[in-house]
């Protein structure tokens, strides 16, 4: 047992919003590490009067492995299974980040099947990614029923993953030179099967959850986001395309081979409220599956048989110098700042986890919402945290 | 028989429950009790065929009244059941007045003339309906004004008001 | 924008706090002295030129053997779509260095993480606490002098 | 090498299942069941001797009707329980339908009938928590505060004429009395647990259930105006001979009242989208989150219980009741038949909407509902004032209204009816890939 001074600012009431003169109590809410909707092991201490959040102040760690020290002590190749645990829904993206910090640092040029390969599966793992919080947004609001129509489509997608790297949620499959092996024959068939199937099942979702009344009263004007602020708090991703932001790696600076395919960039319009707000947020992860798929089918029509691994030895040694690279994740920017000496271990890598920043708005944001909001806002930032907490 | 029976069952749990408010210190236990009291009222209502009566008794009272007070008492003090014993000088007051409410009650009890009368028959809903609407149409209203006038009071009081206090510096420390 | 340019505009604005500049290579940043980090993050900020709204990352890097403390301030333009990078040195027995929390708020988390995981100290931050550690953990893991602990609060740790 | 396909699921026997139960709970649920059925004969012999000794002493006279009512009491637990039990059961099969899931499949072969049961007995097993905070003898009262008042609810529900614990001629305010004083559980169950999320649930089921109670009481009293009668079985009766003689087609204000108070009946019984006293994701699982074993199955009880409860009284008093729709004889399976589709209604609303917000909820309630029904009430008894002395204008109108109001009714069933075997029809389409190889029948 030991006592945590929570400390609050001066000025915690807003004008006018509470009447001051009935005497009203705080209660002070502990909302996790254990609670449905933090999605991990977030905890918040949320100053609460009646339904109304004043104040929220969230605690990080629990999941903190302290994955920087681990890399020093680790080489580049035995460090990607470990970037699978930082954002762990999205692990190959996580494995494509690492791998081209390294081959930028190491100048390793790597062959285009490779390449493409990486696009296809980093793609096919944001829609995996997307589907899972789109469909547990639904779950923090109440909804059910589209979360399981979100895993049934994902559940395809490990599928394919398993088929390709024997793993269905920590790949390691997009290693430093390449990937790890190529994919088994007809795979790149059943990719099509799923994308065909998959288009029209987008539809659906949005008419069982995007455009259902409730949930645009749930999520439409909540926790509204202008583009300054997100700018402002370091929000990449669908959160800060949310804000009406359209700002995109892929796009601005394409790394990989992305710089080859035609795609939009979707950003909130505040269709059914402000700019920003959570419905935004939301709805731009359901349009980046589209585009997703656009530019997984564009991959798949220039994949070409060929070499799937560059000369890398088994045990890599970069040279002395420092570099410092992000890719776009499906929930930001996840970004390597890596430090090398020389030696066969990074001297020190620092990692940019998208969620960390995003994150960090809710005790902006927090405020003045009642207290189911907080699952909502929560919902559509869509941490995961083993990425916040590294 | 059966009857003497229920009705000792209903009146006794009324008295304990009456008591049990008054001992009790916990305020959500005494909202609890008197609860049971209501209950045990619209029991005997029942028992004296005066079955609307003591539906609206439950519907009323315990549904709607008993709800809200229980709501109130439980936004108001949490765990910290304040100990409400009533100090000495206190407690001398409160008894003598009291005595005179139950030596006045004792009194008025002794010198009713009591009669036996025949149970309401069954279709009482109609029939209080009709003296409602008929005989005491008069009072029924103003009950109604009444209860609009406390109405819009409720609505005065719960206004939102300009803020008056400033800045409200809150520090609080949990134990975790 | 090239790197270059833009370290020829900071070097236009502040040339005499510029420690050194590299705008080739994998890393283009610019080494200035610690004491005028808000200015020239200030400037990074509000110059049209640059417009380096987006904060990505602090680094914070531990050189035992210079007796620094590196931190590295990763920028991003948004509208300009052109990155760079700012580095203070720090003295290692006791880096302070200011907060730029009030440009990018975005800094204040990462700079907490800074304080907690390296133990750089930085002056005028609103709420410099601890984020991932808890509050008694002893010593800064990143830094390279370490011991990793064998007890904390009654817990074994088996190396 | 692509592992698409899944091994079929196995359907297991009824004598496979009777030996996976044995040998799956034996080791502690025979002992367990055996010192239960020690209990139940030492209380059933304590009942029967004091019974006997009551009937002895006092109640001679009275004994048929004690015996009669000790019988009905004893039918209508049962009743009960078994609804609650075959509720829950429907429930994860209705969700796993809507969900392109199976629901539970293998506790007892068909269909996993059996997996109530199952549930029961290992509830049953657990151990009973009570938080070292909480206000203990009202932590242990709750369960039973909720479940009392929604059993007590089924003493005056007719189930079809004379199908009926007590006739009463104010039967429908009791039923609507005993409802709402369920919410005194839960409020007490909140305060208990001392625990901040159950205390959030506790207060947004106070706030809830107040407010919705009038909307939902104006909706019915909107129908028993154009009866006269607060007995529910005169207005079951009122509405004998077919489908177009229910009170939901007699005019278009009780049509729209219906919808009301089924709408209301959904917030008065915490069902979805007024779930919030136990929202998952804001509150972990709100008044009972920290409830186990038992007292949990209770609360799980008084909620199906409730559930079935507001379905009846909205069949007896909008759709007819016990009559047949076209026109056999009235029997109380029409009534258990017309109550249950209600309660699948409201578990398919469930399974389908988000939850609102506890403003909502408020605003749609005072802002909204109220207003509304207090028009349909006035607008019903006007209608009733012109309608039912046959003035010249309406005669006819309100003879043809209930059967044009009743197509409509009928269409929006066929619309219903087409939508679900349209779905049926297309499963092996609509449900996708993988779950389909699992549907028996696709």
């Amino acid at each position: 047992m030991k006592e945590i001074e929570v400390h609050y600012p001066p000025e915690v009431l807003q004008e006018g919003e509470v009447p001051s003169d009935i005497r009203t109590e705080e209660l002070v809410l502990n909302m996790g590490p254990q609670h449905p909707s933090t999605h991990g092991v977030l905890r918040v201490i949320l100053q609460t009067d009646g339904e109304l959040v004043l104040k929220a102040t969230p605690y990080l760690g629990y999941l903190h492995r302290c994955a920087e020290k681990i890399a020093e002590k680790v080489t580049y190749r035995q460090f990607t299974p470990y970037t699978d645990r930082l954002d762990y829904l999205a692990a190959m993206n996580n494995n494509l980040g690492f791998a081209l910090t390294v081959e930028k640092l190491g100048g390793i040029e790597i062959p285009p099947r490779a390449d493409y390969l990486r696009v296809i599966l980093a793609e096919l793992n944001r829609i995996a990614s997307h589907l899972m919080a789109t469909g547990s947004y639904g779950l923090d609001m109440g909804a059910f029923t589209p979360l399981i129509y979100c895993f049934r489509e994902r559940e395809w997608i490990m599928d394919l993953f398993e088929a390709a790297s024997g793993a269905r949620l920590t790949y390691s499959y997009i290693t430093i030179g390449g990937v790890r092996e190529d994919v088994p024959e007809g795979w790149t068939q059943k990719c099509r099967e799923f994308l065909d199937y998959f288009e029209p099942k987008i539809t659906e979702y949005n008419n069982l959850l995007s455009f259902n009344h409730i949930f645009i009263q749930r999520t439409a004007n909540v926790g509204i986001c202008p583009p300054e602020l997100a700018l402002a708090y370091g929000l990449t991703g669908p959160c800060l395309r949310g804000s009406g932001v359209p700002w995109d790696l892929r796009k601005a600076m394409p790394y990989s081979r992305y710089g080859e395919f035609q795609f939009d960039i979707p950003v909130g319009r505040g269709t059914y409220g402000t700019v920003g707000d959570c419905w935004d947020r939301y709805f731009v992860r359901v349009e980046e599956m589209v585009q997703s798929v656009r530019i997984i089918r564009q991959a798949l029509d220039k994949l070409a048989d060929g070499p799937i691994q560059a000369k890398v030895p088994r045990v890599v040694k970069l040279p002395a110098g420092e570099v410092y690279y992000e890719v776009e994740n499906p929930r930001g920017q996840l970004g390597f700042h890596l430090v090398s000496d020389g030696g066969t271990s990074p001297y020190r890598l620092k990692i940019r986890g998208p969620s960390f920043c995003n994150l960090s708005i809710l005790p902006v944001l927090a405020p003045n919402c009642l207290l189911a909001d907080i699952a909502a806002l929560l919902g559509s930032i869509d941490i995961v945290m083993g990425e916040v907490d590294r | 028989m059966l009857e003497t029976m229920i009705f000792v069952l209903f009146a006794g749990l009324a008295v304990v429950a009456g008591i049990a408010i008054l001992l009790s210190t916990s305020i959500v236990r005494m909202a609890y009790w008197l609860i049971t009291m209501l209950v045990a009222v619209a029991g005997l209502y029942f028992l004296m065929g005066a079955y609307f009566l003591g539906v609206m008794q439950i519907l009323v009272y315990v549904g709607g009244v008993a709800v809200l007070l229980v709501f109130g008492v439980m936004l108001t003090s949490r765990q910290l059941a304040p100990t409400l014993r009533p100090g000495r000088a206190e407690a001398l007051w409160l008894a003598a007045v009291a005595a005179v409410l139950l030596v006045g009650l004792v009194l008025s009890i002794l010198h009713a003339h009591w009669q036996p009368g025949t149970i309401v028959p069954a279709n009482s809903a109609a029939e209080i309906g009709h003296s409602l609407l008929g005989e005491f149409l008069g009072p029924f209203e103003l009950v109604s004004v009444l209860l609009l006038v406390a109405m819009l009071g409720a609505a005065y009081l719960a206004r939102p008001k300009a803020p008056t206090a400033g800045p409200q510096h809150i520090k609080e420390t949990t134990v975790l | 924008m090239t790197s270059s340019e833009i370290l020829e505009l900071v070097k236009q604005y502040d040339a005499d706090s510029i420690v050194s500049a590299t705008a080739e290579g994998l890393y283009p940043h610019v080494v200035i002295k610690a004491e005028r980090l808000p200015a020239i993050a200030g400037f990074l900020k509000t110059q049209p030129r640059l417009g380096f709204d987006l904060l990505r990352c602090i680094s914070a890097i531990d050189r035992p053997a210079q007796n620094t403390i590196e931190l590295a301030y990763d920028l991003l333009s948004t509208s300009l779509a052109h990155t760079f990078a700012v580095k203070v040195l720090l003295e290692r027995a006791d880096p302070q260095v200011a907060s730029v929390s009030a440009i990018w708020p975005a800094a204040e988390w990462h700079e907490r993480e800074a304080y907690d995981l390296v133990g750089v100290t930085f002056l005028h931050h609103p709420d410099l606490r601890r984020i991932l550690l808890p509050e008694d953990w002893p010593g800064h893991p990143l830094r390279k002098d370490y011991q990793d602990i064998v007890e904390y609060r009654g817990l074994k740790f088996q190396p | 090498m692509l592992t698409f396909e899944r091994p079929p699921v196995e359907y297991k026997g009824l004598s496979r299942t009777i030996v996976r139960l044995a040998t799956k709970w034996g080791g502690i649920g025979i002992p367990l069941l055996l010192r239960f059925a020690w209990g139940v004969f030492l209380a059933a012999v304590v009942v029967l001797i004091a019974f006997v000794w009551l009937v002895q002493h006092f109640i001679n006279p009275l004994l048929p009707w004690f015996v009669r009512d000790f019988v009905v009491v004893v039918g209508l637990l049962a009743f009960v329980c078994i609804v609650a039990i075959i509720g829950i059961w429907g429930e994860r099969k209705v969700s796993g339908r809507i969900q392109s899931r199976l629901g539970p499949m293998r506790t007892g072969a068909w269909h996993g009938w059996a997996q109530s049961l199952a549930d029961g007995l290992k509830f049953v097993q657990k151990e009973d928590l009570i938080p070292a905070a909480a206000d203990k003898p009202l932590f242990r009262l709750a369960p039973y505060l909720a479940l009392v008042p929604a059993f007590c609810a089924y003493l005056a529900i007719p189930f079809g004429v004379g199908w009926v614990f007590r006739e009463a001629d104010v039967s429908l305010l009791f039923v609507l009395a005993m409802l709402a004083i369920e919410v005194l559980g839960v409020i007490m169950a909140g305060w208990a647990s001392n625990s901040k999320w159950s205390l959030y649930g506790a207060m947004r089921e106070g706030c809830q259930l107040v407010s919705y109670e009038i909307p939902m009481g104006l909706s019915l009293l909107a129908a028993v105006l154009s009866v006269g009668s607060l007995n529910l079985t005169e207005l079951g009766e009122a509405q004998a001979g077919g489908w177009f003689a229910w009170l939901l087609f007699q005019n278009p204000f009780l049509f729209a009242a219906f919808f009301t108070y089924y709408i209301a009946s959904l917030a008065s019984c915490k069902r979805a989208p007024f779930d919030l006293p136990e929202g998952e994701s804001e509150l972990v699982a709100g008044f009972h989150t920290e409830y186990s074993g038992f007292r949990f199955v209770m609360f799980f009880f008084a909620e199906y219980a409730g559930m079935f409860a507001v379905s009846a009284l909205a069949t007896i008093i909008f759709l007819g009741g016990w009559g047949s729709p076209i026109g056999g004889p009235s029997s109380p399976l029409w009534f258990l038949a017309k109550s249950t589709f209600l309660v699948w209604v409201q578990m398919w609303v469930r399974w389908t909407l988000p939850r609102i917000r506890i403003d909502q909820v408020m605003h749609a309630c005072i802002k909204y509902l109220l207003p509304f029904t207090l028009l349909l009430f006035i607008g019903s008894s006007f209608w009733q004032l012109y309608a039912s002395p046959a003035h010249p204008l309406f005669a006819s109108l309100a003879r043809l209204l209930p059967y044009g109001l009743g197509t409509l009714g009928l269409l929006l069933l066929g619309l219903y009816f087409f939508g679900a075997g349209y779905g049926y029809y297309y499963r092996n389409r609509l449900v996708g890939q993988m779950a389909r190889r699992h549907l028996p029948g696709a």
